[in-house]
């Protein structure tokens, strides 16, 4: 691998990211896979950063979820899009960042086909009228959360608590990004690092001290697939792709995945236990599979927030041995005690797959 | 500053086209003025190893030409600064200072090699055994190159790069990749006879003289696997292996294949360079951004503006023999142009 | 006469005595390993046979004929026809003469087999009488008539063009051997019989010939060393004999009464095949009819090499030979002795073993049965026919004409006849397919099987089972519905050399029947080499190996005969020559039925079948 | 084994580094035909068996070249010669068929 050559075609894909004032939008289903990233996001730009991050209890989902399920046409999805953008126009922001891969996707996709179809764009606006009586610009810029850690990677890295570095051996720890299919191969002019060499998360871990490690099925599906994972008899499908990602990156010995799209983490982390229990095989070190984390729980480690506070009992792979390699504390008493300190309940424990 | 009393005829490229041109106009007793960018003449074919189909030596032939003009004005590594409409004719002012007044110019530009690393999805300067078919010529000419391992035992050809694709600004077929494939792809058997070879193309366009046969050969007797889909994605595997994935639409499945080494047929795209001298002597471009010929039938030699004359693969994808007859023609249509004028 | 030795016996015949006991015995293994070999059936036919009356005569009649007397040499070339039955037929009268000479001067010694060979050196005249000198008169007169044969023999190794023969096998060490030998037994029999003619008596040859001798070697002694060398040379012939071509000799006797009680090749090695194999006489006439031969590279693969690679069990070359042959039966045809080289080699093919098995379940009999009920005439084109659509709507335009009530069983798609896959040697897979299309044929109720192509034509004369239809080349059809006067031919100017397809003529025997059909509509002219010397067109399904590169040059030879004809255009009545002569020819190739509808009109409208 | 309702799925790639073409490599030897095959389907297109058992000359070929079982296509064949006649490359068709039939293992 030449590093020069793709840093040659990183320079080609960086886009402009305004340092603060941002309109922050929330993704359907992250609060119920992993419900602390959105909040740690906001924590973290806000009382770390120091960011003016605005978000209202009005929006909804962006409708990208149920477009690319089949369930609804584009032009309903439009109309979505459209108030949420009324939303942030009422609110004065001209900043967009919305914190799931398929909405900013899904927004660039409606911005880029109304820059090619003004007319889609005169219509939708009237039916946004007609509907709810709102007006809305649209956003001067459009990031993804993830371009936003990426644009203050640095910043984080310079308060950093700890490094991704092994404790014991000092070396950088291997980690394998995984951006979301939406992110960039729609419209990789609008991503940071292109479709084929993404540096969105990969600038992350090399700030933070990590090695990126590249395998031959990285650009693969994360598994999820949408409208083919919520056919149940596809699912089969969905699964054997994630199948396929693991047994590339076997040989490669990747100690964490670092995604930024909220399928991308649930899939890859989830499917390793429905791998585990149909193979028998397990892809980490001792019987444990891989930990997949986003990028708001990896700078959260990174930043030293309690691991239990960023939600990471919630993973199905076990991060406990993450969380040693670098050399964070945790209790492993508390994993499983909610904010109140009550008891959640240990979950059953798969049959190949090792957890706590 | 120049004695004779021959008359001038400004070249525009050093290349086949540009070196077959003066060769003709020396004949036809004019005063070629040769000007080319780079520090020597013979252009891509100079840097090329062998000729297909008669398996000849590119060098032999540049050098050859080179020797049929050596009493042509040769500038090297000297551009075309302006084109000024005289009353009569043109002023042609280069970066070497010399000025140069003639009646009639010949653009013989040609081509550029379609960067590579454009089509992302290859890796070419990304990963360590991805080289182009120009890459592949340099390292037959005996120039080292680290990407091409010792004893490779599987290596691909992928066709079409950069040609034959809207996304990449090149919607044209570059004519002679697919022939360069199957003779590359024999030179590399007959290099590495171990090796197993696969071409993975579109369509092959093998239409010239003995193209076909040696296309049999190239299965016959090299055993050269040809698979119809094309490359759409490639990784680096461990150990510096390149996996390549296509659909194999003969079978309609997917296919994957490990290489130590691909090599991308990288087509012809027009030359910036050529843009700039179409501003500068108001030249019109035609739709695939090649310079646009007064109509590409009868008149590919002629342009829109009197005196200027085309030849070669300024105008569009050419083979080394027609790009060679286009410039005799050029010559010839100069030449007629000239006389017509006294 | 009496006898000059009393013993009746000296050294000089062990030679000549040991090879005979060497042949006789060694004849009479084989006669028994043949027979052993024998399927029962084929045995129990054979025996019975042999003491049929017609078959008994029929079976002398032919030995006299072919063994002796090569009557059908005589019709190829009389030199070569004079030169093989000088030698057989001269030498088969010096023993029958030299026996009736020992029965008729010395009775007492019939039981020494070597007493006639030897006469003359066993016996002293005392006087001469009619019948002596008229029977020495008789054995110089064959001896002569031997002697020139041999002399022609001789002339024919060098200029073999005299006697009609382009090339000949070339001959092994053993065949040489065995070929010196016979030409030194009777000049050194003259030689023998000239020394001691003074003492036994001569005629015209000997007896000048003992006169010169004796001017200059008087004495008897020197009578001995030819003698010796006489026997000598007939012993190394013998020994020879079952390990060269003269094999032929005795094998040939066998062969004839084996054939003439209907006995088939039924495996490439054993029995019947084994008689034929010995009875090559590697003449090399095979080699001239062979089309492939016009590639230096295949001559070794005709017919003659393969029995001799079979005789020396050479499976590689075997398996070669028999793989690249077009199958097309000439050599067969010319064959003096009637070796079956087509025959050998799809039984050597047949040996062979297949790791995938064929599988035609998948044939939807049913619907194609359905497909080809509702009329009394079907039509089966064939697949070859289906590549020549000319054929099938000149067919069609034919049937229409004449108003005869027909369906085209496989106008779509069939199934095939069988006779590829039979030609490969594969021979219960196309047993298999033939049981398909029998199906088919008989459940379409139709009473009448048009054939166009010969190569299914004879596939279904052969081997098809067909009760209550009748089988019939559309060439015998179309003529029925012309004499029927349902079709009206016009004649046309143009003349036509018609080309033998192989599976028609020497397959099917069908000759003249095209060319009077030919002849009804337009002029017909003659290839040099036609009707059962028709060359292969080149394009057979009968050779697996040959490519279509080397099938050129055969082609290009078989349009150059036809070309000699200085026809307007090339007819002949099989699609796969059709379009193997099409590809290079230079004028017009058509079928028969194209040119008879080309030339016809309907007179009938009714819808009936004949 | 827990149940989920679905199950990984084989992946259909033909993976080329990897499948077994030695079943090819021995046809060549024997046919060197089968090399210059350049799949214009013109024997499928004719085949006689192709309409009742998918054979296609064509297909076997390239099914050789991806190590895939093609032994029911070929099992139909008949071995009528029109793939001969109509191959424009002048394969020995049925010799590669024959061939192929008895080395197959």
């Amino acid at each position: 691998m030449i590093y020069e050559g793709k840093q040659k075609i990183w320079k080609d894909y960086q886009k402009e990211i305004p340092d603060d004032h941002w309109y922050y939008v929330r993704s359907c289903i992250r609060q119920n896979f992993f419900p602390a990233s959105e909040r740690k996001f906001t924590d973290i730009t806000k009382d770390i950063l120091g960011k003016d991050v605005y978000e209202t209890p009005y929006h909804t989902t962006c409708g990208g979820i149920a477009y690319h399920c089949d369930a609804i046409p584009q032009e309903t999805a439009m109309t979505i899009v459209a108030r949420q953008f009324a939303l942030m126009t009422e609110t004065g922001y001209e900043n967009y960042v919305p914190s799931c891969v398929t909405s900013f996707g899904n927004y660039i996709e409606i911005l880029e086909t109304w820059r090619e179809f003004p007319e889609l764009e005169a219509r939708i606006r009237e039916q946004l009228w007609k509907a709810c009586r709102r007006e809305f610009n649209k956003p001067k810029y459009i990031a993804h959360t993830s371009d936003l850690i990426y644009h203050w990677r640095n910043v984080i890295a310079e308060k950093a608590a700890h490094r991704l570095i092994d404790k014991e051996t000092g070396e950088p720890l291997r980690m394998a990004e995984h951006i979301g299919c939406h992110y960039a191969k729609m419209f990789p002019s609008k991503s940071i690092g292109g479709a084929e060499y993404p540096y969105v998360l990969a600038g992350m871990i090399e700030s933070w001290g990590g090695q990126v490690v590249d395998y031959p099925e990285r650009r693969h599906c994360c598994g999820y697939g949408f409208r083919q994972y919520h056919m149940k008899a596809n699912r089969g499908y969905c699964v054997s792709n994630t199948h396929k990602k693991f047994e590339s990156m076997e040989p490669y010995g990747i100690q964490a995945i670092l995604t930024n799209c909220p399928g991308c983490c649930y899939f890859m982390d989830r499917w390793q236990y429905v791998i585990a229990e149909q193979t028998g095989k397990t892809y980490g070190k001792d019987g444990f599979g891989i930990p997949v984390f986003t990028y708001e729980e990896l700078a959260g480690l990174v930043l030293g927030y309690d691991p239990w506070d960023l939600g990471l009992q919630l993973h199905q792979v076990a991060v406990e041995p993450f969380l040693d390699r670098i050399g964070v504390e945790y209790d492993p008493k508390a994993k499983y005690l909610g904010l109140n300190k009550e008891d959640l309940l240990k979950p059953e424990l798969p049959t190949n797959l090792k957890c706590f | 500053m120049f004695l004779t009393m021959k008359e001038n005829v400004v070249i525009i490229g050093g290349g086949i086209a540009g070196m077959e041109a003066a060769r003709q106009l020396l004949l036809l007793g004019y005063n070629p003025i040769v000007v080319e960018q780079k520090e020597q003449l013979g252009g891509h074919v100079g840097k090329w190893h062998r000729l297909f189909p008669d398996m000849s030596s590119a060098q032999d032939l540049v050098r050859r030409m080179e020797e049929d003009i050596s009493e042509a004005n040769i500038f090297l590594e000297t551009k075309v600064n302006s084109i000024n409409r005289l009353r009569e004719g043109y002023q042609v002012m280069l970066s070497n200072g010399v000025n140069i007044a003639c009646r009639a110019i010949l653009i013989a530009s040609g081509f550029k090699l379609f960067d590579a690393t454009r089509k992302e999805e290859y890796g070419y300067g990304v990963y360590d055994h991805v080289i182009t078919n120009a890459d592949l010529e340099a390292w037959f000419n005996g120039n080292a190159d680290p990407r091409i391992p010792h004893a490779p035992e599987s290596v691909g050809f992928v066709h079409c790069v950069g040609s034959r694709d809207l996304k990449a600004g090149n919607s044209q077929c570059s004519k002679v990749c697919c022939m360069t494939a199957v003779k590359q792809a024999i030179e590399i058997k007959e290099r590495f006879p171990s090796a197993r070879v696969w071409c993975f193309y579109m369509d092959l366009r093998l239409f010239g003289k003995k193209y076909e046969d040696f296309y049999i050969g190239a299965q016959q007797d090299y055993a050269v696997q040809f698979v119809r889909g094309r490359i759409s994605e490639v990784s680096e595997a461990l150990g510096g292996q390149i996996q390549v994935k296509a659909e194999d639409t003969l079978t309609g499945k997917p296919l994957r294949v490990r290489l130590d080494l691909l090599v991308l047929m990288s087509g012809m795209s027009c030359n910036p360079e050529m843009t700039r001298l179409a501003r500068m002597a108001r030249l019109d471009i035609d739709s695939d951004g090649f310079l646009k010929s007064l109509d590409n039938i009868r008149s590919i030699n002629e342009s829109n503006r009197p005196g200027i004359f085309f030849a070669g693969a300024c105008t569009g994808t050419k083979t080394v023999p027609e790009t060679l007859a286009e410039a005799r023609a050029a010559a010839l249509d100069i030449h007629r142009y000239l006389q017509k004028g006294l | 006469m009496i006898d000059r030795i009393s013993s009746g016996f000296h050294p000089f015949v062990l030679p000549f005595l040991a090879g005979m006991i060497f042949v006789l015995g060694y004849c009479l293994y084989g006669i028994i390993k043949i027979l052993v070999q024998l399927p029962a059936e084929d045995r129990k036919r054979f025996f019975i046979s042999l003491v049929t009356p017609k078959t008994f005569l029929k079976n002398i009649r032919d030995i006299f004929c072919d063994c002796l007397l090569h009557v059908k040499l005589w019709k190829r070339n009389r030199l070569l026809g004079y030169m093989h039955s000088s030698i057989a037929f001269g030498w088969f009268m010096l023993i029958v003469l030299g026996h009736i000479e020992v029965i008729l001067f010395l009775p007492h010694r019939i039981h020494l087999f070597y007493y006639p060979i030897f006469f003359n050196f066993f016996v002293a005249e005392t006087d001469s009488t009619i019948q002596g000198s008229l029977l020495f008169f008789l054995m110089d007169f064959f001896l002569l008539i031997i002697l020139s044969g041999i002399a022609l023999a001789m002339i024919k190794r060098v200029r073999s063009r005299l006697f009609g023969m382009r090339r000949t096998a070339r001959p092994s060490l053993l065949n040489q051997i065995g070929l010196y030998a016979l030409w030194a037994i009777f000049p050194l029999r003259l030689l023998a019989e000239s020394f001691t003619a003074h003492i036994s008596g001569g005629s015209f040859l000997t007896e000048p010939a003992n006169w010169v001798f004796r001017q200059f070697l008087g004495n008897n002694l020197n009578m001995l060393p030819t003698w010796w060398a006489y026997s000598i040379s007939l012993g190394v012939f013998m020994f020879v004999l079952p390990f060269s071509r003269y094999m032929h000799i005795p094998a040939e006797m066998m062969l004839i009464p084996l054939r003439n009680a209907g006995i088939k090749i039924r495996n490439a090695r054993k029995g019947f095949a084994r008689v034929e194999v010995w009875s090559c006489p590697n003449c090399g006439v095979c080699i001239d009819a062979c089309p492939m031969s016009v590639d230096k590279a295949n001559i070794k693969d005709c017919t003659v090499y393969l029995t001799r690679q079979i005789r020396r069990g050479n499976e590689r070359r075997i398996e070669e030979i028999s793989d690249k042959c077009l199958l097309c039966g000439k050599c067969e045809a010319v064959c003096q002795v009637g070796v079956e080289g087509p025959a050998l080699r799809i039984m050597t093919r047949a040996e062979r073993k297949y790791a995938l098995p064929q599988d035609y379940s998948s044939i939807p009999v049913e619907s194609l049965t359905e497909a080809a009920k509702g009329s009394k005439v079907l039509y089966y084109g064939g697949c070859m026919s289906q590549l020549v659509p000319s054929i099938g709507r000149s067919m069609e335009s034919i049937f229409r004409k004449a108003g005869v009530d027909y369906k085209w069983m496989d106008r779509d798609g069939g199934i095939c006849c069988g006779r590829p896959m039979f030609l490969s040697g594969r021979i219960k897979e196309a047993e298999e397919i033939v049981r398909k299309n029998e199906s088919v044929i008989l459940g379409s109720g139709a009473g009448t099987l048009v054939v166009s192509c010969p190569i299914c034509y004879k596939m279904f004369k052969e081997k098809y089972t067909l009760p209550g239809i009748r089988i019939v080349h559309y060439i015998n059809y179309i003529e029925e519905l012309i004499d029927a006067g349902r079709l009206q031919v016009t004649r046309s100017d143009l003349c036509y050399v018609y080309h033998d397809p192989c599976e028609l003529g020497r397959g099917a025997g069908m000759y003249e029947e095209p060319r009077r059909l030919i002849g009804r509509i337009a002029g017909i002219a003659e290839a040099p080499k036609n009707r059962s010397e028709s060359i292969c067109c080149g394009g057979s399904l009968g050779s697996l190996t040959l490519s279509f590169a080397k099938r050129e040059k055969m082609t290009r030879n078989a349009l150059d005969n036809l070309y000699a004809a200085k026809a307007d255009a090339l007819v002949t009545a099989c699609p796969l020559c059709q379009t193997t002569f099409s590809r290079y020819a230079d004028r017009p190739v058509r079928d028969i039925a194209e040119i008879v509808d080309m030339q016809t009109v309907g007179t009938i409208t009714k819808t009936d079948s004949i | 084994m827990t149940d989920f309702g679905f199950k990984l799925s084989k992946s259909s790639a033909i993976e080329l580094d990897k499948v077994d073409t030695s079943l090819y490599e021995r046809l060549c030897q024997a046919e060197p035909g089968a090399r210059i095959c350049m799949n214009c389907g013109s024997c499928g297109a004719t085949c006689t068996a192709g309409p009742y058992s998918g054979m296609s000359l064509r297909k076997v070929i390239l099914g050789l070249q991806r190590g895939q079982d093609v032994r029911s296509m070929l099992s139909g064949c008949m071995l009528c010669g029109k793939c001969s006649m109509v191959c424009p490359r002048g394969i020995n068709t049925r010799h590669l068929i024959l061939t192929l039939c008895r080395i197959y293992d």
